[in-house]
C-alpha cells in the first residue's frame, strides 16, 4: 500500500433528511442531499476548491476565506464551506477573479509564515504549502519588517508533539477538533486580531494544561505547528498500512503511516466505523512498547525459576515445550495441563491457543482474561438476552436521549467513545452516573450528570434493583413491550420480587448511601426520558454479585422497552482490544467459539470431525481453580499467551503460589512480565504490528489488524503457536491468519460469514453475520431476543463477605487511568509514564486528616490478604470511607490487596471492594521488598552465545 | 418652587450639567432630569417652566443660576422647540427625547407612550409583522434589510423559543442617536422589543449595551425594572459589552451574549432561523426598535410616507466631529449632505473650511464637499462607493491629512478586528504598514527594486529587503489590491467595509498620498 | 460466612468450593427453594471440571455442617448423576 | 482579592445570578468591579462554577479589551482615539496627555497612580475630545483640562 492521503471534502456530510437537490457546479449538473456544503459538493463531484481552515470531521468555520466560490444571482463570493448548495444553484470555483481573492489572501497568510519550507518537518506533508501551490502564488509584496507573530518559543513539553506558533495560521481547528471531537476544550484562541493565537488552556506549555493528548489537534493542524516529535525526528511518512489499535476494547482503526521499515506514526482512519476518525493518547501515540529495549526477541528456557534464563534457539524451546507437556500429562494424567489465551492477542491467535488446548492437550483446560473482567457480562446477557455480548454499536449512542453509566469510566478507559458520549451529552442527551467516584462524566467542562447516584462499592444490585422498583411500583413499565417481547409470567414474578417494600430506594439508601429521592428521579428519567441506552464497565461486573448486576441491567432495559432499536441497549465496554474476540473464540473452559456448551453433542461432534479427535465434553478450569489445583499438586503445567496474571489476577498470594507449585510454565509475551518471574519457558510474541488477523471489539466488530512490519522476534504469534501444536504432532498447516479465519466461520455459525475478502472490502462486520445477517448486525434483538422471550431473572441483593470493621475501615476500589492500560507492560513502555510514573491511592480529604496523611505521603495500604505502600492523593472524588487506586503499576502491586471472593456465577473476582487500612508508612512492604528480589533474580538472562 | 428641566444625558453630563443641577437644586428649584434634546451646542440646557412653558437657557454654568431664574441670562432661548435645529426636523422616534423624565412611566404615557404596544396586543402576530412591513422601515444599523421581512422570517421559522435582541453596541465614532435615545427615552426602546416580541412570539429580550456607555445600560435596567408590569409576559434583560467594537456585527453579539468569544459567525444560517442560543432571534438596531412604537401607533403610512426612494421614514442623522451645531437631527431620507454639514451643521467648529465628511462611522467613506450633494438614501451611498451605516456624519476641517485618516481606519481594524477571518486580521495589520510606507515616501520616491521569477519558492524568500517595492506606486498598488482582498474576502463588514475609508481617501484625496489631485477638487 | 485464609492470605481447595457452592446457593435461594436447589445443581454441572464435582461431593459427605441447605440438596442430585 | 475572596465571590454571585454560561460575561464584570481585575489565578474557580475549561474562559478573557488581567492604576483615564475626536484636534491632545500624565498610552505609571487607555467613541461626538475618567465623563478636552486631569489623578 503505497502513501495516500485520506480525501477530505472539507465539511461532515449533511444531516439526512432524504431530500436531494441539483446544482451546477462548473458547468456540471450534480445532484447531492440537501443541506451538503459547496465545497463537500464540489469535492464529492471532483472538485478541488482551495481551503484551509475546513476539514471534515469538523463543522466548518469560514474564516480562511480561501474557498470562496461564485454564485450566480448572488452578491460577493460566499465561502463555499458555509454555504449549502441549493436548487438551481450554479456555482463557478475556478475564475481568474476567484483566483486573484484567493491569492490575495494566500499572499497574507505568507506574510506571517516563516519562510523555512525546505527545512521544516511538514515540507510535503503540509496544506499550506499545498494552498499556497494551488492558488498560484507567486510573490509575497508585503516586506519583510512588518509586524509578524513568528519568533516566538516552541512548547515541546508534550512528549509527542511539538507546539511551534511562529507556523500557526490561526486557523483554530486545533481548538475547533478539541471541542468537537475530543470534548476537552483545552484549547483556545486567545487575544484578538493579528495577536491570535492558539493556547492551551491558560497559554500553559500543553503538558501542564488541560490537554489530554488524544491527538486530534495535531491531527487537525494543516501546518507544521502542532506536529508528531516523532515526524521531525524521522521525517514524513511514504507509505501507510491501516490497521485496528490493540489497546482498549473501542477497537479504533488506524493508519500506521512508515517510512521505510520505521513506523512515523498512527493516525486515526476517518473510516473507522468504531473510532470516526478519532483517537486518544494510548492509541495514537503510545505504540513506542513496539521497538522498546526490553522486548524479549529470543526464546528462553530455564529449569527452575532460581536459575536464570538461558537464550535458545526456536526449534528447542518449541520442542522443550511440546516434550514438557507431553512428559507431564504422562505423569500427572490429561487434566493436569491448560493454557490461557490472550485478549490482547487476534482472533486467529485465540482460536489457535483453545484449540491446542482442546486438541492438543486433550482437555477444556482454557480460560482467558475475561475471567477477571466480563466474564459475568457472558452470563449475564446470555441468561436473559441469549447472547453474551452488548447490543449495540457505538454509533447509537448518537440516537440516546438518556445515557446511564454504571461503573465505567469512559473518559479514561475507553476514551474515544467517552468522546462520542461527551458529544451526544453536549447536543442534549440526559446523563445518569452510578459510581462510588465523582468520575470526569459527573462534571467535566461543558458535560454535567443529571444524577450522580455515588453508591457504597458492592452495593450496584441494591440500587438497581430500588430502580426497577420504582419503574415497576409507578407504572413506568413497557407493558407492549413486554408483553410481546418478554415472557409474561416472569415479569410479574420479577415485578412482585422488585416491588416489594425492602427493595424501595428509600429502604436501601442506609445500605446503598444513595439518597432515595436522587435515585427515584434517576430512574423514572431513565424511563420516561425517551431513547434509554445503558453502559457498564468493570464497576459493574467485578464484584461478588457481578452476573446479578448484569442481569439486573438486562432487567431494567426490558421493563422499560430499552432494547432492540438504536439508542438504547444494554452495552458492556469492554476492558482489552479483544476480550470480545476471545470470548467469542472458545477461550472459556465450558464452550467453545460462539458461545456453546462442550456437554453438547451435535457441536462438539462438528469439531470432532473437523479436528480429527474426540473432545473432552465436560467443563474444565477456570484460572483460579487451576491454581488451586496447582497448590494442590493436580495441575501441574501451563501455556500462557500473553497474559500477566501474577500482576492482572486477584489476590498475588495466591497466583504466586499457583504458579510456584508448578513444573512447566509457559509464558508467550513481549517482555518479561511478571508472571515470567515463575515461568520456565519464555516464547518472544509479537506486537499487533507485526502481524495479521482480526480484532473485534466492544460492538462485536470484527476488524483486520493489518502487518505493518517484520516481527523482531522473527514469528507472529500465530505461527508459534503452530510451531507447539506440531511438535506435538497435530499436523497443522495454516499459510496465513484467513485460513483459521475460514475455519472459524465454517465452525461457529455466528461467524459463518465473516472472510477476509469480505473484511477488506468492508472494513468491518459485527457478529452474527451468516445467512440470516449477511451485513452483520449493528444492533441486536430487534425484533425477538436471541434467547426466544426476553427473560426476567430475579436478583436478589446478597451482599458480599467482604466487610468493613475496625481492623479494615476504608473499601477500596481500583480501576484504570486514561494514560494507562491494564497492567501496563505496554503504556509504561512509552512516554505516556509522564502523565502517570506511578500507581497512587485516591483518599478523601476527611479520611487523609484522620489518619494524618497528606498529599504526596508514603502510606501503608493493608487487607486480609496483603500489604503494599504508595502514595497518597487527597481528592474529593472519592467519597469518604472509600479509597481507589489503579493497577498498573508492578511496584505497587495493588493485587496484593484484592481478595478471592469473587462474582458468585463466573468467579470474576471482587476487584472492586477490598475492605482495607490506611495509614503513614516508611517505605516498602515485606512482601514489595521480596518480591523485588525474586524479580530481579528471576530475570537473568544468559545469553545465546554463552549457552551454545 | 420652580421646576427646572435639566438634561442627565452623558453629554451633558460631560459638559458640566450635575454641576449646573446642582446648584439650581441649591437655589431650592424642583429639579427635573430630562435625557438630551440633542444640540449639544447648547449644553448644559436649563429649562425653566412658566406659565408660557419651558423657557431655555444654554449653555448655562452653576454660576449662571441667579441670571437664569431671573430671566437675564444672555443665553436665553426660548421655546427649545422653536429653534430652527429642531424646527426643521421631523421627530417621529425622537419625539419625547429631552422633553420627559426618561424613568417616568407617568412621562411616558402622557407622551403617547405604549399605544403602540396596545394596539399590537390587540392585533394577530402577522397583522403587526404586516403594518412594520408596510412602513418600509429598514435596519437601522446600517445593512438598511427590512426589518418586516426580517420579523416574518422569525414568525414563520418553527420552534417554540425565540428571542428578541437588540443591538445597543453603537461603536461607531461620530454616532450617538441609541446612547441619546436609551438615556432619554428608554421605554420607547422597550415598548419598541415588547411589540416585536409580540409579533413574532418571542418571550425574552435581550438589550447588549457596550461597556462606553455607562449612562445608557444604568437607565435601561432602571427602565426595565419599571416597565417589567407593563410589557409582561415578556421580560428584557440588559447585557453589557466588553469593549470589542466587532461585537457590533450581529453574529459576534449574539455569540458575546453566550458568553463566548465575540467572533463573528458564518450566514448562513440567519440569525432570524438559528439566532441566540441557536434559536430563532430578530436583532434590531435600537433605532429600528425605537421607530416601531411610532408606526403602530400612528400607522405605517404616517411613517412611509416621509423619505425618499426605496428608503422610507425617517432617519436620525448625528452631526459629529469638527461641527458647528453638532446633534441629533432626525428627518425624513432625501436630504443631501450638504444641508447637513453646512445648513443644519453650520459649518466647521474650527471656521476652516470642511475638507471631508466620513459617513457611517469608522467603515464609512469620505467624501469631498465636491460629493456634497448626495441625497441621503441608502441606494444613493451605495452607488457613490459609500454607506450611510448607522448616519453618523463626521466633519474634518482642511488641517486632516487624508492618508492618516486612512491609516486609522486600518489601524482600527486591526486592533478591534475579531482575528477570525485572515483577510481581516492580517489584511490590517499589513493595511498600516502599507500606509506608512506611503507617508514615508510621498515625499522622497525610492530606488524602485526589480522583481522577477514566478516560483513559490520565490514567494517565500521574496520578504528579502532588496526584493520590495517600495515606491509609491508599487505601495499604492498594493494598498488597493490589499482593499480588494479585505472588502471581498472578509467575513463580516469589519474587515469588509474598513477598505471603504481607505479607498475612497485615496480616491477622493489623492494628493495626501503623493499623487496629483484631482481636476475636479482642483476646479472648487 | 467468610473466606478462611492462611497466613499467606490463601484459602484452601476445599474451603473454597465449599466457599463457592454455598454462594451459588444464596444467590439462588430467592428463586425458592426447590428451583434453586436445581439451578444450583445445574450450574454447578454446566460450569466444574469433573474434578471439582467429585470434591464437592466427597466434602458435603465429609463436612456437612460446612454446607447450606440448599447447595447440600444440590449437590446431592450432583452426586446422582 | 485573594483567591479566597474571589471564590467566595463567584460562588455568591452564581447561587444568585446561576451558573447558566452566557453569564460568564456578568461575572466577569462583577469580578472587574470588585477587584479592579481578574487574575488569572481565579480562572479555574470561574470555569468550574459555568462548567468550563479553564481554555474556555481565558479565550474570553482575554477577547476583550475592557478585562485586566493585571490590577490596573489608582486612577484610570481613558482618552478616545476615534474619528471624530480626532477631527477636533485628538491627536495632539492625546500626545500632551500622555507628557501630561507622564505615561505612554495603554500603560499605568510606574507610581500606580495613573492608567492612560485609549477608548474609541464615547457617544459624545460632537463635543471631543473626549475622556472618561476614574468613570466621569470629561468633553471638550483642551490644555487646561489635562491640567485639571492630572491634578486630580495625582491624588
Amino acid at each position: 500500500m503505497g502513501f495516500t492521503r485520506e480525501t477530505d471534502h472539507g465539511t461532515p456530510p449533511a444531516i439526512a433528511t432524504g431530500n436531494n437537490v441539483t446544482l451546477t457546479i462548473d458547468g456540471e449538473q450534480v445532484t447531492l442531499p440537501e443541506g451538503t456544503s459547496i465545497m463537500r459538493a464540489a469535492s464529492l463531484t471532483g472538485t478541488a476548491i482551495p481551503k484551509l481552515c475546513a476539514t471534515d470531521n469538523i463543522e466548518s468555520f469560514g474564516s480562511c476565506r480561501l474557498c470562496l466560490v461564485e454564485v450566480e444571482g448572488r452578491n460577493g463570493y460566499p465561502a463555499s464551506c458555509t454555504t449549502p448548495i441549493a436548487e438551481g444553484m450554479v456555482v463557478r470555483t475556478q475564475t481568474g477573479r476567484l483566483k486573484q481573492l484567493r491569492r490575495g489572501v494566500m499572499e497574507l497568510y505568507i506574510s506571517d509564515h516563516p519562510l523555512d519550507c525546505l527545512t521544516c518537518a511538514a515540507n510535503g506533508d503540509c496544506e499550506l504549502q499545498d494552498q499556497a501551490g494551488a492558488v498560484g502564488l507567486r510573490d509575497v509584496r508585503y516586506g519583510y519588517d512588518g509586524a509578524t507573530n513568528m519568533g516566538q518559543a516552541k512548547d515541546q513539553s508534550n512528549p509527542y508533539f511539538d507546539f511551534d506558533p511562529s507556523k500557526c495560521i490561526v486557523c483554530s481547528r486545533c481548538v475547533r477538533a478539541c471541542d468537537e471531537v475530543q470534548g476537552t476544550f483545552a484549547l483556545t484562541i486567545e487575544g484578538m486580531g493579528f495577536g491570535s493565537k492558539v493556547a492551551a488552556s491558560q497559554d500553559d506549555a500543553f503538558l501542564s494544561s488541560e490537554c489530554v493528548s488524544c491527538g486530534a489537534c495535531v491531527q487537525a493542524c494543516p501546518t507544521a505547528s502542532l506536529i508528531e516529535k516523532k515526524v521531525v525526528e524521522t521525517g514524513t511518512p511514504d507509505r501507510a498500512v491501516v490497521t485496528t489499535c490493540a489497546y482498549c476494547g473501542v477497537g479504533c482503526t488506524f493508519r500506521a503511516e512508515m517510512r521505510g521499515e520505521e513506523l512515523v506514526r498512527m493516525v486515526p482512519w476517518k473510516d473507522g466505523k468504531a473510532n470516526r476518525g478519532h483517537s486518544c493518547v494510548k492509541g495514537r501515540f503510545a505504540w513506542g512498547y513496539a521497538q522498546h529495549q526490553d522486548r524479549i526477541l529470543n526464546p528462553m528456557i530455564r529449569a527452575s525459576v532460581t536459575e536464570p534464563w538461558r537464550e535458545v534457539s526456536w526449534g528447542e524451546a518449541i520442542a522443550h515445550t511440546a516434550s514438557e507437556f507431553r512428559r507431564i500429562q504422562a505423569q500427572y494424567g490429561t487434566r493436569a495441563v491448560g493454557g490461557i489465551t490472550s485478549s490482547r492477542c487476534t482472533n486467529e491467535e485465540t482460536f489457535l491457543v483453545q484449540k491446542l488446548i482442546r486438541q492438543g492437550f486433550g482437555n477444556n483446560n482454557v480460560d482467558t482474561c475475561a475471567r477477571v473482567c466480563h466474564s459475568p457480562t457472558g452470563y449475564g446477557l446470555k441468561t436473559t438476552f441469549g447472547t453474551s455480548a452488548g447490543t449495540q454499536d457505538f454509533d447509537s449512542v448518537m440516537h440516546a436521549d438518556v445515557i446511564l453509566v454504571i461503573g465505567a469510566n469512559p473518559t479514561d478507559a475507553h476514551p474515544v467513545f467517552g468522546s462520542r458520549m461527551k458529544k451526544r451529552l453536549r447536543q442534549g442527551a440526559k446523563l445518569i452516573v452510578v459510581d462510588p467516584r465523582q468520575i470526569d462524566l459527573v462534571k467535566s467542562p461543558h458535560v454535567e450528570a443529571e444524577h450522580h447516584l455515588p453508591l457504597r462499592p458492592g452495593t450496584n444490585v441494591a440500587v438497581l434493583t430500588a430502580m426497577a422498583h420504582v419503574v415497576v411500583t409507578e407504572k413506568l413499565y413497557d407493558d407492549a413491550f413486554i408483553r410481546t417481547r418478554c415472557d409474561w409470567d416472569e415479569f410479574q414474578d420479577w415485578g412482585d420480587f422488585v416491588s416489594e417494600p425492602a427493595r424501595s430506594p428509600e429502604a436501601i439508601e442506609p445500605l446503598t448511601g444513595v439518597p432515595a429521592a436522587d435515585l427515584r428521579a434517576a430512574a423514572r428519567l431513565y424511563a420516561t426520558g425517551g431513547n434509554a441506552a445503558i453502559y457498564y464497565g468493570l464497576g459493574v461486573t467485578e464484584h461478588s454479585q457481578g452476573s446479578s448486576t448484569v442481569m439486573a441491567i438486562a432487567n431494567l432495559a426490558m421493563a422499560t422497552g430499552n432494547i432492540g432499536r438504536e439508542g438504547v441497549g444494554v452495552n458492556p465496554l469492554r476492558g482489552q482490544n479483544n476480550v470480545q474476540g476471545a470470548c467469542d473464540m472458545g477461550s472459556f473452559p465450558h464452550e467453545f467459539s460462539g458461545y456453546r456448551h462442550v456437554s453438547d453433542t451435535a457441536t462438539r461432534e462438528m469439531f470432532e470431525s473437523a479436528w480429527g479427535v474426540t473432545l473432552d465434553h465436560e467443563p474444565g478450569l477456570r484460572i483460579p481453580n487451576m491454581l488451586d489445583a496447582a497448590t494442590d499438586g493436580t495441575f501441574k503445567a501451563l501455556f500462557i499467551q500473553g497474559e500477566d496474571i501474577l500482576q492482572s489476577d486477584p489476590n498475588t498470594h495466591h497466583v504466586a503460589a499457583g504458579l510456584a507449585a508448578m513444573e512447566c510454565v509457559v509464558v508467550q509475551d513481549l517482555f518479561l512480565n511478571e508472571t515470567a518471574n515463575y515461568g520456565h519457558v519464555f516464547l518472544p510474541g509479537s506486537t499487533f504490528l507485526e502481524k495479521d488477523g482480526t480484532f473485534t471489539n466492544a460492538e462485536r466488530r470484527i476488524q483486520r489488524v493489518r502487518r505493518v512490519m517484520a516481527p523482531l522476534n522473527g514469528h507472529a504469534d500465530w505461527e508459534i503457536v503452530q510451531l507447539v501444536a506440531n511438535a506435538m504432532g497435530l499436523g497443522w498447516s495454516y499459510a496465513h491468519p484467513s485460513e483459521i479465519m475460514d475455519e472459524i466461520a465454517a465452525l461457529t455459525p455466528t461467524f459463518a460469514g465473516v472472510h477476509y475478502d469480505r473484511l477488506d472490502a468492508e472494513g468491518s462486520l459485527q457478529w452474527p453475520a451468516n445467512d440470516a445477517a449477511p451485513d452483520g448486525t449493528p444492533t441486536m434483538h430487534i425484533d425477538g431476543f436471541v434467547r426466544g422471550k426476553g427473560k426476567f431473572v430475579v436478583t436478589d441483593y446478597v451482599p458480599t463477605d467482604e466487610k468493613t470493621g475496625p481492623r479494615f475501615p476504608l473499601l477500596l476500589t481500583t480501576g484504570r487511568i486514561l494514560s494507562h492500560y491494564n497492567v501496563g507492560a505496554q503504556t509504561r513502555r512509552t512516554a505516556n509514564t509522564a502523565w502517570h510514573p506511578e500507581d497512587r491511592l485516591e483518599i478523601h480529604p476527611t479520611d487523609a486528616e484522620n489518619r494524618g496523611i497528606k498529599d504526596g505521603d508514603w502510606v501503608s495500604l493493608r487487607s486480609r490478604a496483603g500489604e503494599t505502600t504508595l502514595r497518597a492523593l487527597i481528592t474529593e472524588r472519592v467519597a469518604p470511607g472509600v479509597v481507589y487506586t489503579t493497577f498498573h503499576h508492578p511496584d505497587t502491586q495493588a493485587n496484593v490487596i484484592t481478595t478471592d471472593y469473587s462474582d458468585w456465577a463466573t468467579n470474576c473476582p471482587e476487584y472492586k471492594v477490598t475492605a482495607v487500612q490506611v495509614g503513614l508508612s516508611n517505605g516498602p512492604s515485606d512482601w514489595q521488598e521480596d518480591y523485588a528480589d525474586h524479580a530481579r533474580r528471576s530475570r537473568r538472562i544468559v545469553p545465546v552465545e554463552a549457552a551454545e | 418652587m420652580t421646576r427646572v428641566f435639566i438634561s442627565r444625558d452623558m453629554a451633558s453630563v460631560a459638559l458640566g450639567a450635575d454641576d449646573v443641577a446642582r446648584a439650581f437644586a441649591g437655589a431650592g428649584c424642583d429639579i427635573v432630569r430630562t435625557g438630551s434634546r440633542g444640540l449639544f451646542s447648547i449644553e448644559p440646557l436649563v429649562e425653566v417652566e412658566t406659565t408660557d412653558g419651558r423657557v431655555g437657557y444654554g449653555p448655562v454654568t452653576p454660576g449662571d443660576v441667579a441670571a437664569v431664574l431671573g430671566g437675564t441670562h444672555p443665553n436665553r432661548l426660548g421655546d427649545i422647540a422653536a429653534l430652527p435645529f429642531f424646527t426643521a426636523q421631523q421627530r417621529f422616534t425622537f419625539a419625547r427625547c429631552g422633553i420627559v423624565d426618561p424613568l417616568s412611566l407617568a412621562d411616558y404615557a402622557a407622551h403617547r407612550g405604549w399605544i403602540g404596544l396596545e394596539i399590537a396586543h390587540a392585533a394577530e402576530p402577522q397583522a403587526v409583522v404586516d403594518t412594520v412591513k408596510a412602513s418600509g422601515l429598514r435596519g437601522r444599523g446600517g445593512a438598511g434589510f427590512p426589518t418586516g421581512i426580517k420579523w416574518q422570517t422569525v414568525l414563520d421559522a418553527p420552534g417554540g423559543t425565540k428571542y428578541i435582541v437588540c443591538n445597543a453596541d453603537e461603536g461607531d465614532s461620530g454616532t450617538f442617536a441609541d446612547r441619546l435615545l436609551m438615556e432619554g427615552d428608554p421605554f420607547c426602546l422597550i415598548e419598541g422589543m415588547a411589540i416585536a416580541a409580540h409579533a413574532v412570539g418571542a418571550s425574552h429580550g435581550y438589550i447588549y449595551i457596550r461597556s462606553e456607555y455607562p449612562f445608557a445600560i444604568a437607565t435601561m435596567r432602571e427602565a426595565i425594572a419599571l416597565s417589567a408590569g407593563r410589557i409582561a409576559p415578556f421580560t428584557l434583560e440588559v447585557r453589557a459589552g466588553a469593549g470589542a467594537y466587532v461585537c457590533g456585527e450581529e453574529t459576534a453579539l449574539l455569540d458575546s451574549i453566550e458568553g463566548k468569544r465575540g467572533q463573528v459567525r458564518a450566514k448562513p444560517p440567519l440569525p432570524a432561523l438559528a439566532g441566540l442560543f441557536g434559536k430563532p432571534t430578530v436583532i434590531n438596531n435600537v433605532l429600528s426598535l425605537a421607530a416601531v412604537p411610532f408606526i403602530l401607533a400612528e400607522g405605517a403610512d404616517a411613517y412611509a410616507n416621509v423619505g425618499f426612494g426605496r428608503s422610507r421614514g425617517t432617519m436620525p442623522v448625528q452631526l459629529a466631529g469638527n461641527v458647528k451645531h453638532g446633534g441629533l437631527f432626525e428627518v425624513g431620507f432625501g436630504i443631501t449632505l450638504g444641508e447637513l454639514v453646512n445648513d443644519i451643521g453650520g459649518g466647521t467648529t474650527s471656521g476652516r473650511p470642511v475638507r471631508a465628511v466620513q459617513v457611517g462611522g469608522p467603515l464609512g467613506a469620505y467624501f469631498p464637499p465636491s460629493m456634497f450633494d448626495l441625497p441621503f438614501d441608502y441606494e444613493a451611498f451605495t452607488q457613490a462607493g459609500g454607506l450611510i451605516g448607522h448616519a453618523g456624519i463626521t466633519v474634518f476641517d482642511d488641517s486632516v491629512d487624508m492618508a492618516h485618516m486612512a491609516r486609522f481606519a486600518m489601524e482600527f481594524c486591526a486592533v478591534e478586528s475579531c482575528g477570525k477571518c485572515t483577510p481581516c486580521r492580517i489584511g490590517s495589520t499589513r493595511g498600516v504598514e502599507i500606509v506608512d510606507r506611503i507617508i514615508a515616501a510621498r515625499e522622497i520616491e525610492p530606488v524602485r527594486a526589480t522583481a522577477n521569477g514566478d516560483t513559490l519558492g520565490k514567494a517565500l524568500y521574496s520578504r528579502a529587503p532588496d526584493r520590495i517595492d517600495v515606491s509609491l506606486e508599487a505601495q499604492t498598488v498594493l494598498l488597493r489590491d490589499l482593499c480588494d482582498t479585505m472588502k471581498f474576502g472578509s467575513l463580516c463588514a469589519l474587515g469588509g467595509f474598513t477598505p471603504y475609508p481607505v479607498l475612497s481617501a485615496l480616491d477622493h484625496f489623492p494628493e495626501d498620498f503623493g499623487a496629483p489631485a484631482p481636476a475636479l477638487e482642483a476646479a472648487e | 460466612m467468610a473466606i478462611a485464609h492462611d497466613e499467606d492470605g490463601v484459602m484452601s481447595t476445599g474451603d473454597r468450593l465449599i466457599y463457592m457452592a454455598n454462594q451459588i446457593a444464596r444467590n439462588l435461594a430467592s428463586e425458592g427453594t426447590e428451583r434453586s436447589i436445581e439451578m444450583v445443581a445445574d450450574h454447578i454441572r454446566s460450569f466444574w471440571d469433573p474434578a471439582m464435582r467429585r470434591r464437592i461431593v466427597e466434602l458435603a459427605h465429609s463436612r456437612p455442617e460446612t454446607f447450606s441447605a440448599i447447595a447440600s440438596a444440590a449437590i446431592e442430585r450432583v452426586a446422582a448423576a | 482579592m485573594d483567591l479566597d475572596e474571589a471564590t467566595a465571590l463567584i460562588s455568591t454571585w452564581t447561587e444568585r445570578e446561576g451558573r447558566r454560561r452566557d453569564l460568564l460575561m456578568p461575572l466577569l464584570h462583577a469580578l472587574q468591579e470588585a477587584a479592579g481585575h481578574i487574575d488569572d489565578s481565579w480562572v479555574e474557580a470561574i470555569a468550574s462554577a459555568f462548567n468550563l475549561s479553564r481554555a474556555d474562559v481565558h479565550g474570553v478573557l482575554t477577547f476583550y479589551h475592557d478585562y485586566r488581567r493585571q490590577p490596573a492604576g489608582r486612577h484610570i483615564v481613558k482618552l478616545c482615539r476615534a474619528e471624530s475626536c480626532q477631527s477636533r484636534g485628538g491627536a495632539a491632545i492625546e500626545a500632551a496627555a500622555t507628557e501630561r500624565l507622564g505615561v505612554a498610552m495603554g500603560e499605568t505609571r510606574r507610581d500606580g497612580q495613573v492608567t492612560l487607555e485609549p477608548v474609541y467613541c464615547l457617544g459624545l461626538c460632537a463635543i471631543g475630545p473626549n475622556a472618561l475618567v476614574d468613570g466621569r465623563p470629561v468633553a471638550r478636552i483642551d490644555m487646561a483640562a489635562l491640567d485639571r486631569i492630572a491634578a486630580e489623578v495625582a491624588a
